[in-house]
């Protein structure tokens, strides 16, 4: 199977062993992530002023190169995917948007989001499946792992559809895939301080304690995301309380390619 | 498109009201006995139920020579058939833009909701749409020749 | 431009209808950073709806706001509180000067640790 | 030809103020068809019915014009003195001179020239009006109540009290419905069981009453006076002439993990039980799904122990079928899903619960005995956190956009309740607005925060946490504009109500209309709020919109009264202006009976002679004369004009359109 990958900027430098063991899985798993050619960055953020266009763009280009390339696009990172697939909501039901988008593009085809945006875990969930991947593990994890979810996969949850906001269970599921043991937390589908960190720590901080000190009060031995700004957080502001991993890491090491 | 009749201040349009029995017509029966005046140029029929005006009459209405049509029921929600009003509300939007498309001016046609406790109400769409009529002067859209004639 | 208009832009720009609004406040109920926030979630909502929006321009709350999600996700009524916030913060630092992020200030900020997505997204939000 | 009369009113100075009626009478005399014209002071006393019913005899007057006061007023009134002096009733037509001619009008020129028009107009329509005739159907003098919670109750005594049969059919395996797992009622906080039973018990010893539990209406039939329905009594595996209600069944039963449904499957049950201690009938049920024999074969334990035999593990629903005259539909409300509302934390721990649940919980008959434990460990809440408006209010499509009513007062009722009876417990409520509208009901919530000590917080819950045990309920509290999290032991959820899922399948076959959030439709807001748009059905209880329990009974006795009114007729008149099809001109397209509020269209197969001896069978319509309301709606969506209404037929309203235009 091969798909249309959209890696993002921050794969491409701090995020590098998301990205790295992100394909070495989906190549053990028979997928073959094809990266989109001239991709530039999503932006990182979603902007939801109605008037914001420009800043949408580059997400439609990589929609458009994928519609014509096989009709989906794969993503890993969760900011990518948050912004990849609000636009595509966009040029699929806001005329206004989307018509202003198709004129500065001035592409040969008009685009009204016709491109699937769909997640590594998704892809992972629903065209590999999870029992598929269960008998493809030769290192079982053994440990007891607490998903991080964030808000980028979940929310809003009427566009993204990734998962039951407030009690998600997919990562739960691809931990379980993998052999090693779920940790439910509360504190798994908020916020970790996102980008204000630059500017002020102290909320991060905050942020990112509370969420690792609920995942490690029920049990958990380290802590898994989809996002390159959330290991930073938990990471650097959340304190040494639990190791944060990207959830590809693991997936690799569990089907024996992490090299 | 004004018509050279409209500056003639005599002009008196013809208006054709379509009233349901339970809501509108009871609103202008209060009009009446609140002494609410409206123009004497408005002519109500009663109809069981604003949707039971088959859009022919509305049609016969003009070609008999009336210079306006309204319909007036109960609001959406409180018919007293459950839902006609609604049949009515669609019939007409669809039929007062063909009429437009014709050439007899979407001002000629109205839909108005009044119930049996408006009777201020009734009384103040009837003095509007008299006035609107009338500058809109005589409508000649539609008119059998041979009924205008024969006046 | 006048008050009208401002309040006009803001409304448009948000994208959301803020009479709506049943004045629950599960939008702060929910809010991470509500301490963090001198104008709380249901007030950018409430205060936009009544037009006081020199509040709302003037708040720092603008900066905390970590267009998280969570209010627009538990609304009762469909609002959302997290675009009337970004409503604000596009209106104040696209005025010249008002910029929350300065780009000759990032190489201080930047250490070997710093992600990509974290410079552009805060650069995204703060600066225009 | 028609010979017409017509007769101008004065009303006093009413109209003769501003119409110069003789002048109208006079100028009408020209009128093709008119044999007679004539005016009077008052056309409604005695003396001007009598000038009336004279002029008819006298001239042979085949349809008469009065020109007066508004038909609402007194078309009713002409109409008997034409049927007494040998005129069908509908050969009158009024034109209305008074409330929109001379009241309206200050000049007497246009006044009277318009009256003339209006007399005219209706002229031009009773020259084609014919003779109708109401027709009469009988009625079936027994009713039928869907639902035997306090509505369906509250009904079927009323109804039974004055003479007429009556059967409760009831799905569950006993009657009570909802009220029967309440623990004490607002705003005077009786035993809800007290009050109860007493009635339950009163229904089943009721000679007219006739109580179908753990049966459903499976069919309906027929029309007003005249229901055919068809009754499925479901098997439940027990004999119920037989059953005493002994109960050894279950205790010796050895399948005993069946969710209770009674106590909100906060405990568990045999596989034979008898829902509660005050069931009616006091009958026993197995449910199959539970039952070891019915799965295995192996076990008839409760057959063994059974003292009079009653167990019968073969029993099929059967079906009867029954006539009725009116029906009374009162299927009662569930508390809604929370499947999305995650974030109270319901679906993942046990001490979060329904304000439902919290009524079994505190119940002396309930899982507990009455004493108030977590159902997680079984230990006293210190600190108990109410949340209301749980799906209620909500247009986010979570939820649902109406406003339950009843929530604030049996919250501010549990919160009373729990600080009384446990004064050391904390108590607080989450709230979004306090609607405590009704008598002696914001005195009761006003109560709980001022004698009781409850900690009304104005704000919303964001999310309900589980640290170490303990249930952290993160919300806002607006009025000091905070952002608060109580650590509580129990959080109680005001959960929205929602009719009874049952009701779309009843409400489709008596075609009686249905809202977007699945209540009833009632035939008018204000005025006739008990009776469905379909005749001879009516609605009681929250089936018709969300309501406690004082407002549904008196929903219930208003159900009653009219359906008495309904049944002390032998005969019932029909209307006599109804929709008539021209089963020549239909093509059985069905559009008329798609627009029918009221199921009176159906299709019939007919057969139809072509000529030369051929004949042909086509499907054509029939409208139900007792069942149309005539509102014509058919009329107009007819794509062939095929259908007519009586009285307002098409011909008829043209020739006053064309009578008005040609002033």
């Amino acid at each position: 199977m091969k798909i249309c990958y959209y890696p993002g900027c921050t794969l491409k430098t701090k995020a590098k062993e998301l990205d790295r063991t992100a394909r070495l899985a989906a190549a053990a798993l028979g997928v073959e992530m094809e990266e989109i050619e001239n991709w530039q960055c999503c932006g990182a953020v979603y902007p939801m002023g109605t008037d914001e266009i420009a800043t949408k763009l580059s997400a439609v280009r990589a929609l458009d190169y994928a519609k014509h390339n096989g009709g989906k696009l794969l993503t890993l990172c969760s900011a990518c995917h948050n912004v990849i697939k609000r636009t595509n909501e966009d040029m699929k039901s806001n005329a206004d948007i989307a018509f202003r988008a198709n004129n500065y593009l001035k592409l040969e085809e008009t685009y009204a989001g016709e491109t699937e945006v769909i997640h590594y875990l998704e892809m992972l969930k629903n065209e590999v499946g999870f029992d598929n991947i269960k008998k493809a593990v030769v290192n079982p994890l053994n440990r007891k792992i607490g998903a991080y979810y964030g808000c980028l996969l979940l929310r809003p949850s009427g566009i993204m559809a990734f998962d039951n906001p407030e009690n998600p269970t997919i990562i739960e599921d691809f931990i379980r895939a993998l052999g090693g043991t779920p940790v439910v937390y509360p504190f798994r589908n908020e916020c970790c301080g996102a980008y204000v960190s630059l500017k002020n720590s102290e909320l991060p901080k905050k942020k990112s304690e509370k969420i690792l000190a609920s995942a490690k009060e029920k049990g958990a031995e380290e802590v898994i995301t989809a996002c390159p700004l959330c290991l930073y957080n938990l990471q650097v502001n959340g304190g040494d309380i639990l190791p944060v991993k990207y959830f590809t890491e693991l997936l690799a090491e569990a089907l024996g390619v992490k090299a | 498109m004004q018509d050279v009749t409209t500056g003639n201040k005599e002009f008196k349009p013809n208006i054709v009201a379509f009233c349901c029995n339970w809501c509108s017509y009871a609103g202008a029966d209060l009009a009446g006995s609140s002494r609410l005046t409206y123009p004497a140029n408005v002519k109500i029929i009663r109809v069981p139920c604003s949707c039971r005006v088959n859009p022919m009459f509305v049609l016969k209405a003009f070609q008999q020579g009336a210079d306006g049509v309204i319909l007036c029921g109960c609001h959406p929600g409180d018919c007293h058939y459950v839902t006609g009003n609604y049949y009515t509300r669609r019939r007409m939007a669809l039929l007062f833009s063909f009429l437009n498309y014709m050439g007899i001016e979407k001002e000629r046609t109205r839909v108005e909701w009044v119930s049996a406790a408006e009777g201020a109400k009734f009384s103040a769409v009837m003095n509007d749409f008299v006035k609107t009529v009338t500058e809109l002067g005589e409508n000649k859209r539609l008119t059998d020749l041979r009924v205008k004639e024969g006046k | 431009m006048t008050k009208q208009e401002r309040i006009d832009n803001l409304l448009r720009l948000s994208g959301t209808d803020v009479k709506k609004c049943m004045k629950c406040g599960k939008c702060s109920g929910r809010c991470p950073a509500f301490n963090e926030m001198d104008i709380k979630p249901h007030q950018f909502v409430s205060l936009l709806a009544q037009g006081k929006i020199e509040i709302l321009l003037g708040s720092d709350a603008i900066w905390n706001c970590l267009s998280c999600m969570a209010c627009v996700e538990r609304c009762p009524r469909g609002v959302a509180p997290a675009a009337v916030v970004e409503a604000v913060r596009d209106t104040v630092v696209r005025a010249q000067g008002k910029n929350g992020l300065k780009a000759e200030d990032i190489p201080q900020i930047v250490d070997e640790f710093i992600p990509q997505q974290l410079l552009v997204s805060a650069y995204r939000k703060y600066n225009k | 030809m028609q010979r017409i009369g017509v007769f101008i009113c004065w009303c006093g100075s009413n109209i003769a103020a501003t119409v110069d009626v003789k002048k109208v009478a006079e100028t009408i005399k020209a009128e093709p068809g008119v044999v007679y014209s004539e005016n009077y002071q008052y056309m409604c006393s005695e003396n001007g019915q009598q000038l009336i019913k004279n002029a008819i005899k006298e001239h042979n007057l085949t349809a008469i014009v009065v020109g007066a006061c508004s038909p609402r007023m007194h078309e009713a009134t002409f109409r008997k003195a034409a049927e007494a002096a040998g005129l069908n009733p509908y050969m009158v037509e009024i034109a209305n001179i008074r409330e929109h001619c001379s009241w309206i009008h200050k000049d007497m020129d246009e006044a009277t020239e318009k009256a003339v028009v209006l007399v005219r107009t209706a002229i031009a329509k009773v020259k084609l009006n014919a003779p109708l005739m109401s027709g009469e159907s009988p009625v079936v003098k027994r009713a039928l109540v869907i639902g035997g919670g306090i509505a369906g109750i509250q009904a079927a005594l009323d109804i039974a009290d004055a003479g007429f049969e009556v059967d409760i059919v009831e799905k569950n395996a006993t009657i009570g419905g909802r009220m029967a797992q309440l623990d004490k009622t607002f705003p005077t906080l009786d035993c809800s069981a007290c009050i109860l039973t007493p009635k339950m018990v009163d229904c089943a010893q009721h000679e007219k009453i006739d109580i179908l539990s753990y049966s459903e209406v499976e069919e309906v039939k027929g029309f007003v006076g005249n229901f055919n329905v068809k009754i499925r009594r479901k098997a439940r595996y027990v004999d119920e002439t037989k059953c005493t209600g002994c109960k050894i069944c279950m205790e010796k039963c050895p399948s005993k993990k069946g969710l209770n449904d009674f106590n909100m499957g906060l405990n568990t049950r045999p596989a034979i039980y008898i829902p509660f201690a005050q069931a009616i009938p006091n009958v026993a049920v197995i449910d199959p799904e539970q039952c070891i024999k019915m799965k295995t074969g192996k076990c008839g334990i409760c057959q063994k122990f059974c003292g009079v035999g009653a167990i019968d593990y073969t029993q099929k629903d059967e079906f009867i079928d029954r006539q009725y005259g009116a029906i009374v539909v009162a299927t009662g409300f569930k508390p809604i899903a929370l499947d999305n509302f995650n974030e109270y934390g319901y679906a993942d721990n046990k001490d979060v619960i329904t304000s439902l649940e919290l009524e079994r919980l505190m119940n002396a008959a309930g899982p507990s005995d009455g004493v108030l434990v977590r159902p997680s460990d079984g230990k006293h809440p210190k600190v108990i956190t109410f949340i209301q408006c749980v799906g209620s209010r909500d247009t986010s499509g979570c939820g649902k956009p109406y406003c339950s009513k009843i929530c604030c007062m049996y919250t501010a009722k549990h919160a009373m309740l729990i600080r009384e009876k446990y004064p050391d417990t904390e108590v607080h409520v989450f709230y979004i607005d306090v609607r405590t509208p009704g008598k002696n009901y914001d005195e009761f919530y006003r109560r709980a925060a001022e004698q009781y000590g409850v900690d009304y917080i104005k704000g919303m819950v964001g999310k309900v946490y589980n640290v170490n045990g303990k249930l952290m309920v993160q919300g806002s509290n607006l009025i000091d504009n905070e952002q608060i999290t109580i650590e509580s032991d129990l959080v109680v959820l005001a959960t929205a109500i929602e009719p009874e899922p049952s009701v779309r399948k009843i409400a489709t076959l008596l075609t009686a209309s249905i809202d977007t959030n699945n209540f009833l439709t009632e035939s008018h807001a204000k005025l006739r709020p008990v009776e469905s748009p379909t005749a001879g059905v009516y609605l009681a209880g929250v089936c018709q919109g969300p309501k406690d329990i004082p407002e549904t009974v008196s929903q219930a006795s208003a159900c009653a009264a009219k359906v008495i009114g309904l049944l002390v007729k032998d005969k019932l008149k029909t209307n006599a202006c109804v929709a008539t099809p021209d089963e020549m001109m239909c093509n059985g397209c069905s559009q008329c009976a798609n627009v029918c509020a009221y199921g009176a269209i159906t299709y019939v197969e007919k057969e139809f002679r072509l000529g030369g001896g051929k004949t042909e069978v086509r499907r054509v319509v029939s409208v139900n004369p007792a069942v149309c309301q005539g509102c014509g709606a058919c009329t107009v969506t007819c794509p062939s004009g095929a259908m007519d209404l009586k009285g307002f037929s098409s011909k008829q309203i043209m020739s006053e359109v064309e009578a008005i235009c040609k002033m």
